[in-house]
């Protein structure tokens, strides 16, 4: 059967992206060792320059492209500009850190374009297959570019054992989905959709749970969430910042989509289970990021506990707040959490330290750093005017409207909690002495990607509405 | 000239105004601002009386106060008969005192400060005097304990003076507790705080048949605000405060401890006789007049056994209010207040008596003092007026009250009676003792050098001497009583003035006189052996029975004791018990150490208390060991599995 | 008794909790891996088996295995070059030593 | 009858190994009889008419992962790895695991019944797949290339050494 | 002009702040006038508010309304009534103050006055939103700047109670945050309007939603203000706060609490309100008497003054309980309009009043003697007549001396709540003798007694010590003696709030 043409318009940021990988593998063949940066550059620009043709393609009504495989839809459009987004602005944050790390600092900013393309495939996958395939696409490169600092046998540490929960994870999954497919007979999830309303109730629940290992595990779900601190600490920090971020909101378009679109119509009673891990996933994450030091390990348990909140709001998937209540909170997450992470590369490259202890009089020797990380800190706890307010306020709706009025306030007593944590970090920066007083700077790339992150946290904070809109249009997504 | 009541307050505390703001550099350094703002406050209440003496009916004035709920609340003044009486008093005496003071305070480092609160107290006592409703009453009375409480702590680096002014005013708040309950009571019922209204209301018997608890509420409200009177007045219970004030300035005590404030207690009994009068089977009134009765017995029996002047005069003037009170309480309305009048005249006389003798001695001990009589004439014989007339010696002032009291105490409760008589009896024998100690005979103590005080001080004594002997004579009857017409309450017979019950009670007063004589002038028997014969008696009385150790123990130890253990409380308990509620899961063996975190009090904490034990715990899952990890996988699918199936 | 469905699908039960059982307990990251590689093959009966018995209409399921299968071999080519790097900085290839960060 | 036959025979060879896969104490022994397994599953695909599946099953599970794992086992352990304890101190959790888990799957899969679908495979499914693999499985296809590719760059950064 | 009038106020603070951080380090004098500047004009755009506004009409006035995001109906809604004119005047007020008090703070100059004016537009805001959402976001703002003047110039154990405030609050504002979703969620058309719910009373029909919604509210406004047994954390804040700070904290910040539960609980809830009225008004009397009794045991002038801080907003309290109680009872709708008016002025009175004593406090320990325990001092009267008169004036009028501001708001709350609830109002009025005791004991054992030679040192008011106090103390006075003003303004709205509750 011919492929329509449109199916190629469909994929031109793919196209686009995929070529500026190969592009860059050239590039990096003729840049000498000590000028990899062009390579960083060159990539950031064309990611950049890929947003455009993504965001064009925003107000497409929902559709499939090649053969139903592949979803054209303003949701995945969201996740798309989030997945390169991301990418663009850890690729800034990672180029100081490269320099004189490893000799392999060309294949880094190749690896995280490639890996954009996987996100950006896992968002809009709409075939078992070819989820299994993007999913292992991020994967594969995670598992590398966490391992990445040989020499560091943390970071060696962190990419064995990403690895080793990595690919066990997926195997499980994919045995779900092997299952889920002898169940509807297709691997579309349209088609699945269709056939599963017969299918018997518990082989279905098996390929859910096996299944929700898989996706668990990239989202950092508990019980799967175990490798998260670890990899975190041990990773690179523009990596975890990478990891925490871009690869947990692609996990949850890939979950969101096989739930919404794939179960849902088996009348399976699959809200109760995701609200019941939605509220220990944000307990443990919060409970356990209390006594932790390492702020990389601290903001590894907090991705884990947000990954609850957002739970929540797929668990929240209906009314007008559902599923729009989530990509705020995604966006919010995004922000805030890739400037905290920056926030740690710099301090982690000048004070050669993530002890949060060392961070003490921060603001004496780096105010608008200090003052930067304490507003993402804020961001995190959920204090307006801030991104993660907004969103701890529209995913608090969406849970309400869904009547989880008991995980709503799960959720606030968590935040609570969380607020000791973040609000050490503050208390470090301002109300602790100095040790000495000369002053932090930042390098002008890093300068740049935590412009960003604060503008965004600021911007949906104070004025959410274009956010809204743009929520509310992506969360339209392919239903039949 | 009615009109211009609103002034009498108000130019009195403009005087402190003026002397707050300018202080020494005004003329006389205050002293003469304060004077003429009492000064010009009696030449216009002198005016109004005598207007008033043309019998027209009271004058009114409203100002609109504040917005009421659905209606605004218009308070304001009223001048009729009782009030005009009043003024007089105030104004006059306060007017002789201020001018003595000139002398007694001369050269005092807070000399302008003692005119601006004496001024302050003037206008407060003022509008206390004129409000035309509860509430600025009310307000005027705690004004004026304020300035008593003011003018006690004067002299504050005395630790004594500063304990007496505290004593002072929170003893006569206890009484206002109770008075401004009444006051809300009467609201509630009644719906206005207007006198005019309130007693309209109560007289066409509105409260007729309501009752509080099982009693009849108009009594319980009557009741509830004679408690202010009893703070106010130091009635028993709460007369104890009223000793210890005399640890302010002599002028002080002459003004607020006996002319005017302290009166104040019977004046709003008098003032709002109606609620009193109207209660049921006038049951208001009984306690009225035991609670007086009592109370002038009482203190007069320690008034014989105490040897400062000052206390000595400070218990004769509870024994009179209570006096009073007694008289209003068997329906002397007029004798009441009549008493109030002369009383303030030759009590205000006897405390600058004293004053100008403590001033010459520079002691309050009567024991030390003796042959003043010489040294200083016109005190001595200002004193020895105020003294008769006191004790009720005609034709002298106290002699008509009192005798007017006396009757009516006949008339309705012959107990009373015998209490008010023996009362006299006392009264005489305690003046008479202080008199024989201090003036005539030879000079006991050996390092004062007395004199006679400066005509500043002396004239005013005059004045009050002279008042003290003529102003009864406005209760004689064969002047025909005026005052009988002048105060009278509709609806109250009088008790026909009788000779012969007149002659009993001179009689009295002059065997209470030739007693004390006995004792202490002639020694026929020795005051020492008196007390030993008396014995536990004495001790009794010459503590007072003890009701100051009494209320330490009953109350000021409870309350400063609690007060310590809410505290203690506060830190531990209440934290412990709202621990306590969000303590679900963890035993209570953990209790302690929720204290020893830094985290100590309150749900929130221990939320964050529990989630750091929890988090300290829980981390020790996360071993490092990727296969333990594997693990968790393969167990949480089983759980979800198993959750999922057998469901 | 005729071969069916079941039978494959109880076969392929087995393997995948041996290879379970193999990526718990075996301290070799290698020998882990290959327990990985079971599960796989696993999935990948069952997928081939649905093939035939549930789906015969489209190839979806050999398909999906194919890719499965290029996806271990991915999976071991990146696993084992990991190793590689462990085992020359770590100088281990146990699991159970590799535990710098915990907690 | 007679593919039963060879199914039972197929699956005793493929658990037998592979229990000494999982089992042996000698990881070398493990990595080898890996191949039987792979083989018997092999088998097991020509069953299911899978023939082009079990094709590259052969090729590249046991042309290249085995070989693979067991060069990796030769560089990292000299020799046989007799001399380490293999199994860590979770056997127990680790067989209660497997075991439960397996008992759950067989009793779900036996629970169920499995709708058959319409149609039939093809005879020779080989060029249906490829025809797949350039038609409906376009994307897949794709995707797949690059993923090899990024796996390859992976393998290579991680496996060479820093400098 | 007039109609943006609001929202100048309201953000004026916030520019001036952001002024101050321009201006470049070491100008510390520049700094000052900066904020001080900006303070005052905030003060008089408050007062310029009184020219436009009406004092006869009930409803909002000045009101500005925005589309802020209409994806769920979020407006910028502000607006004044009786109820929050006075309470914005306040603020202004206390904030010139405590800054012109703040002048001879050093350390960290910059942020101190920033964080101060945020903390003042976000208070302000509070006051005026009239969508719940702009509203929150105020609310939740305001708390920020306080954790940091705590925690950065508090006293030793600045970062304990620091936290503490922030985690005490936040647990109230999250529930508040719940509380307005399920509003919103059953509001047809749905709205975070906050007239429009009240209009509405989306949950009149559901009493199980309703009474989650009410005490969720409750949580945030009782931790606010704070009731009895919410009120741990203030003994703690105020304590560590800077002078400054603890003027705002007991002038402004817990008046949000009863704010709180006047603008939205009384109306939003009348029903439900009324039920728990009673438990309320018990909590309220509670906190009345133990309040004053705990500040009697105090040994420390701060600690003294916060708890007698408890026992006031209390008394505050007391007369909301009542006006709630109160609901639906016709013949009690004048009391329950009165003791409103009264818990209203005493919210006044005590912003005036305690932050007049907090300063007096700040005077004697951060500038003269460093220590502010109770006994330490002694016979300081004859040392500092004019310190000794400021303080003793603001003592009386805490302690309800007629003539000064507190006794008309205690009138009108005993008055009002005494038609409602007698009982515990008879209970409430003890708390008067308590409190008198308390302070007596205090002047007597500060002021009085011989002359204390460790002390001969100390210098009266200066300056600018007075000119933050006296404006003070000549509020207490004038609104003492004639309240009638202030009332008026007050009354009008609380009328009209009662004949909507009846």
């Amino acid at each position: 059967m011919p492929l329509p043409i449109e199916d190629i318009w469909a994929i031109v940021p793919e196209i686009w992206v995929a070529g500026l990988g190969l592009l860059l593998i050239v590039l990096d063949l003729f840049v000498p060792a000590d000028r990899k940066a062009i390579v960083g550059w060159g990539a950031v620009i064309g990611l950049a320059l890929a947003l455009l043709p993504i965001a064009g393609m925003l107000g497409v009504t929902p559709r499939t492209a090649f053969f139903g495989t592949y979803a054209v839809d303003g949701f995945a459009v969201f996740f798309k500009l989030i997945a390169v987004g991301a990418t663009v602005l850890v690729i800034l944050s990672a180029m100081d850190v490269l320099r004189g790390q490893t000799r392999f600092e060309g294949e880094m900013y190749i690896l995280l374009t490639f890996t954009a393309l996987g996100l950006i495939l896992m968002a809009a996958s709409a075939d078992l297959i070819l989820l299994v395939l993007s999913i292992e696409f991020v994967s594969l490169c995670s598992y590398v570019m966490a391992g990445y600092f040989k020499a560091d046998r943390r970071s060696n540490e962190a990419g064995i054992k990403y690895f080793l929960f990595g690919a066990s994870a997926s195997a499980v999954m994919i045995y779900g989905f092997s299952i889920l497919y002898g169940l509807a007979g297709h691997t579309n999830l349209y088609a699945i959709a269709e056939a599963v309303h017969t299918a018997p109730q518990p082989a279905l629940i098996v390929a859910l749970v096996f299944a929700l290992a898989g996706l668990g595990f990239k989202v950092s779900m508990v019980p799967f969430h175990q490798w998260t601190p670890d990899v975190y600490e041990g990773a690179p920090t523009p990596v975890a910042a990478y990891l925490s971020v871009a690869s947990k909101a692609a996990g949850f378009a890939a979950l969101v989509r096989l739930l919404v679109v794939a179960i849902v119509p088996s009348g399976l009673d699959w809200v109760t289970l995701i609200a019941g891990l939605s509220a220990i996933t944000m307990t443990v994450g919060n409970l356990l990021a209390l006594p932790q030091r390492n702020i990389k390990r601290m903001l590894a348990y907090s991705s884990i506990s947000h990954a609850g909140f957002l739970l929540m709001g797929v668990a929240a998937y209906q009314g007008d707040f559902g599923t729009a209540g989530l990509l705020i909170y995604v966006l919010a997450y995004a922000f805030a959490n890739l400037g905290a992470f920056f926030v740690a590369v710099v301090v982690g490259q000048r004070l050669a330290t993530d002890e949060i202890p060392d961070y003490a009089g921060l603001k004496a020797r780096a105010p608008t750093l200090a003052f930067l990380m304490a507003f993402f800190m804020l961001s995190l706890t959920g204090i307006p005017p801030t991104a993660g307010f907004f969103g701890k306020f529209y995913i608090f709706g969406a849970a309400i409207d869904n009547g989880l009025l008991w995980l709503a306030v799960v959720g606030v007593v968590n935040s609570v909690v969380a607020l000791y944590y973040y609000v050490g970090v503050i208390r470090a920066m301002y109300l602790m002495p100095a040790p000495s007083e000369e002053p932090v700077g930042e390098p002008a790339a890093l300068r740049l990607a935590l412009g960003v992150a604060a503008v965004g946290t600021f911007l949906v904070g104070i004025y959410p509405q274009p956010f809204v809109d743009l929520a509310n249009t992506a969360s339209l997504l392919l239903r039949l | 000239m009615v009109e211009l009541a609103w002034l009498i307050p108000v130019l009195p505390l403009a005087a402190f105004a003026l002397i707050v703001a300018f202080g020494r550099r005004l003329p006389g350094e205050g002293a003469y601002v304060a004077i003429a703002g009492i000064a010009l406050s009696a030449v216009i209440s002198i005016g109004i009386f005598i207007q008033g003496l043309a019998g027209d009916g009271p004058y009114e004035a409203n100002l609109r106060w504040m917005p009421f709920g659905a209606f605004p609340l218009d308070l304001g003044i009223r001048v009729d008969n009782l009030t005009t009486l009043m003024l007089l008093v105030v104004t006059v005496v306060g007017a002789m005192i201020f001018i003595y003071s000139v002398g007694y305070m001369h050269g005092d480092p807070r000399y302008p400060r003692f005119f601006a609160y004496m001024s302050l107290f003037a206008a407060s006592m003022l509008l206390l005097v004129l409000a035309n409703n509860l509430l600025f009453l009310y307000a005027g009375w705690e004004l004026v304990g304020l300035c008593s409480y003011l003018l006690i702590g004067f002299y504050f680096e005395k630790p004594s003076a500063a304990r007496a002014s505290m004593k002072a005013f929170l003893t006569t708040r206890v009484g206002d507790f109770f008075m401004f309950l009444g006051i809300l009571l009467i609201f509630f019922t009644l719906g206005t705080f207007r006198f005019e209204e309130i007693f309209a209301r109560v007289h066409e018997g509105a409260l007729g048949n309501l009752t509080l608890g099982g009693l009849p509420l108009l009594t319980v409200a009557a009741v509830l605000l004679f408690g202010g009177a009893v703070g106010k007045s130091a009635q028993v219970p709460l007369h104890t405060w009223l000793p210890d004030a005399m640890e302010g300035p002599t002028p002080v005590s002459a003004l607020i401890h006996a002319a005017t404030m302290v009166a104040a207690g019977v004046y709003m009994v008098a003032r709002t006789y109606m609620l009193f009068f109207e209660s049921a089977g006038h049951g208001a009134l009984t306690v009225v007049a035991y609670v007086g009765g009592i109370t002038a017995l009482m203190a007069a029996t320690i008034a014989v056994t105490q040897d400062d002047i000052k206390r000595v005069l400070a218990y004769s003037t509870i024994s009179q209010l209570g006096l009073m009170m007694l008289g209003l309480g068997v329906l002397g309305y007029t004798a009441g207040m009549f008493h109030l009048m002369t009383h303030a005249f030759f009590k205000a006389l006897l405390f600058l008596g004293a004053g100008s003798v403590i001033h010459a001695m520079h002691t309050n001990d009567i024991k030390e003092m003796g042959g003043l009589a010489r040294i200083m004439p016109s005190t001595y014989w200002t004193f020895l007026i105020g003294a008769l007339a006191l004790s009720g010696v005609p034709p002298l002032a106290g002699f008509w009250s009192k005798d007017e009291i006396l009757l009516e105490a006949f008339r309705h409760a012959p107990l009373l009676y015998a209490m008010g008589a023996l009362t006299s009896l006392l009264t005489a024998f305690y003046m008479f003792r202080v008199i024989f100690y201090t003036f005539p005979g030879t000079l006991r103590s050996h390092h004062a050098h007395p004199h006679e005080s400066p005509p500043v001080m002396t004239r005013p004594l005059w004045v009050l001497a002279g008042f003290a002997a003529v102003v009864g004579f406005v209760g004689a009857p064969f002047l025909g009583a005026p005052i009988a017409h002048y105060i009278e309450f509709e609806g109250i017979a009088h008790a026909k003035f009788s000779w012969g019950f007149a002659l009993v009670s001179t009689l009295i007063a002059g065997a209470g006189i030739l007693l004390a004589a006995a004792v202490y002038h002639w020694k026929v028997v020795p005051s020492a052996s008196l007390r030993r014969a008396a014995g536990p008696l004495y001790a009794l009385v010459v503590n007072k029975y003890y009701v100051d150790e009494l209320y330490g123990v009953l109350f000021v130890r409870p309350t400063v004791a609690i007060a310590g253990a809410l505290r203690t409380f506060d830190v531990y308990v209440v934290d412990l018990l709202v621990n306590l509620v969000g303590f679900a899961g963890i035993g209570v063996a953990r209790l302690y150490r929720a204290f020893d975190l830094y985290v100590v009090d309150g749900l929130v904490n221990l939320l964050g208390w529990i989630a750091q034990t929890l988090g300290r715990t829980l981390r020790y899952i996360q071993t490092g060991r990727a296969q333990n990890y594997l693990l968790a996988i393969a167990l949480g699918v089983i759980v979800l599995l198993a959750a999922g199936l057998f469901r | 008794m005729q071969l069916g469905l079941t039978h494959f699908l109880i076969l392929s039960a087995l393997l995948f909790s041996l290879g379970l059982f193999a990526v718990l307990t075996r301290r070799n990251v290698v020998a882990i891996l290959m327990g990985i590689e079971l599960m796989l093959n696993a999935a990948n009966i069952n997928l081939v088996a649905f093939n035939k018995y549930v789906a015969p209409a489209a190839l979806d399921g050999q398909v999906f295995a194919l890719v499965v299968i290029t996806l271990a071999a991915c999976e071991a080519g990146v696993g084992l070059a990991l190793v590689m790097s462990a085992y020359r900085h770590l100088e281990t290839v146990h699991a159970d030593e590799i535990n710098i960060m915990k907690w | 009858m007679g593919q039963l036959a060879a199914f039972i025979i197929l699956s005793i060879v493929t658990l037998a190994s592979a229990v000494v896969v999982v089992g042996s104490k000698n990881i070398v022994r493990s990595a080898l009889s890996l191949i039987p397994t792979l083989l018997g599953i092999a088998g097991l695909y020509i069953l299911l008419h899978a023939e082009y599946v079990a094709g590259i099953q052969v090729l590249i599970y046991i042309g290249a992962i085995t070989v693979l794992i067991l060069f990796v086992i030769m560089l990292t352990e000299q020799g046989t790895g007799a001399r380490f304890r293999q199994v860590n101190e979770q056997v127990l959790a680790g067989v209660l695991a497997a075991a439960v888990l397996a008992v759950l799957l067989m009793a779900v899969f036996f629970g169920t019944t499995w709708a058959p679908g319409p149609g039939a495979l093809p005879q020779y499914t080989a060029p249906a797949i490829g025809s797949t693999f350039l038609s409906s499985a376009i994307l897949i296809f794709i995707v797949t290339s690059f993923v090899l590719l990024v796996a390859l760059m992976g393998a290579i950064v991680i496996a060479r050494r820093e400098r | 002009m007039d109609q943006y009038l609001l929202s100048i106020t309201v953000f004026l603070p916030l520019a001036g702040g952001l002024v101050v951080l321009l201006v470049p380090k070491g100008q510390d004098r520049l700094m000052k006038q900066v904020a001080l500047v900006a303070s005052v004009l905030t003060f008089l755009a408050s007062l310029w508010l009184l020219g436009p506004f009406e004092i006869g009409r009930a409803e909002m006035q000045l009101q500005e309304r925005y589309l802020w995001i209409p994806g769920i109906g979020i407006h910028y809604h502000v607006g004044i009534d009786g109820l929050s004119l006075p309470l914005v005047i306040l603020t202004a007020l206390l904030t010139v103050v405590s800054i012109v008090y703040s002048w001879r703070i050093d350390v960290r100059l910059k942020e101190y006055l920033f964080l101060f004016l945020l903390l003042e537009t976000a208070m302000l805001g509070v006051f005026v939103a009239l969508d719940f959402f702009l509203f929150f976001v105020f609310w939740e703002v305001s708390i920020v700047p306080m954790y940091f003047l705590i925690g950065i110039w508090g006293g030793p154990r600045k970062e304990y109670a620091a936290i503490k405030f922030f985690l005490y609050t936040l647990v109230g504002s999250l529930a508040m945050l719940l509380a307005i979703l399920l509003l919103y969620f059953n509001a047809e058309p749905r709205t975070f309007g906050i007239l429009e719910l009240i209009g509405q009373q989306p949950l009149a029909g559901v009493p199980v939603l309703a009474a989650l919604s009410f005490w969720g509210f409750f949580l945030s406004f009782a931790i606010k203000v704070p009731m009895w047994p919410f009120h741990t954390w203030l003994p703690d804040a105020h304590v560590e706060a800077p002078t400054a700070g603890s003027v705002i904290l007991a002038g402004v910040l817990l008046k949000l609490g009863t704010y709180g539960f006047v603008r939205v609980s009384l109306p939003m809830f009348p029903e439900t309100f009324k039920a728990y009225a009673f438990v309320i008004a018990i909590l309220a009397i509670i906190g009345v008497v133990y309040g004053a009794l705990v500040a009697m045991a105090q040994t420390d002038l701060k600690k003294l003054v916060a708890y007698s801080s408890v026992n006031h907003m209390g008394y505050v309290m007391l007369g909301i309980a009542a006006a709630a109680g109160a609901v639906g009872v016709a013949e009690k709708a004048n009391a329950a309009t009165i003791a409103l008016n009264g818990a209203v002025f005493e919210m006044v009175a005590h912003g005036i009043i305690t932050g007049a004593l907090f300063l007096i406090v700040g005077v004697i320990y951060d500038y003269r003697a460093h220590v502010r325990g109770v006994d330490d001092f002694g016979g300081l009267g004859a040392l500092l007549p004019r310190y000794t008169g400021l303080t003793t004036m603001a003592m009386l009028a805490s302690l309800g001396l007629p003539g000064l501001m507190g006794f008309v708001a205690e009138f009108l709350i005993f008055v009002g709540s005494f038609g409602v609830f007698p009982e515990l109002t008879v209970i409430a009025v003890t708390g008067v003798v308590f409190s008198a005791a308390m302070f007596l004991w205090t002047i007597q054992r500060i002021f009085l007694g011989p002359k204390n030679p460790r002390w001969e040192t100390l210098t009266d008011l200066d300056g600018r010590e007075a000119v933050s106090l006296v404006p003070l103390a000549a509020l207490m006075l004038i609104f003492g003696v004639y309240p009638r003003p202030l009332l008026e303004i007050i009354n009008t709205a609380m009328t009209s709030l009662v004949t909507v509750l009846r």
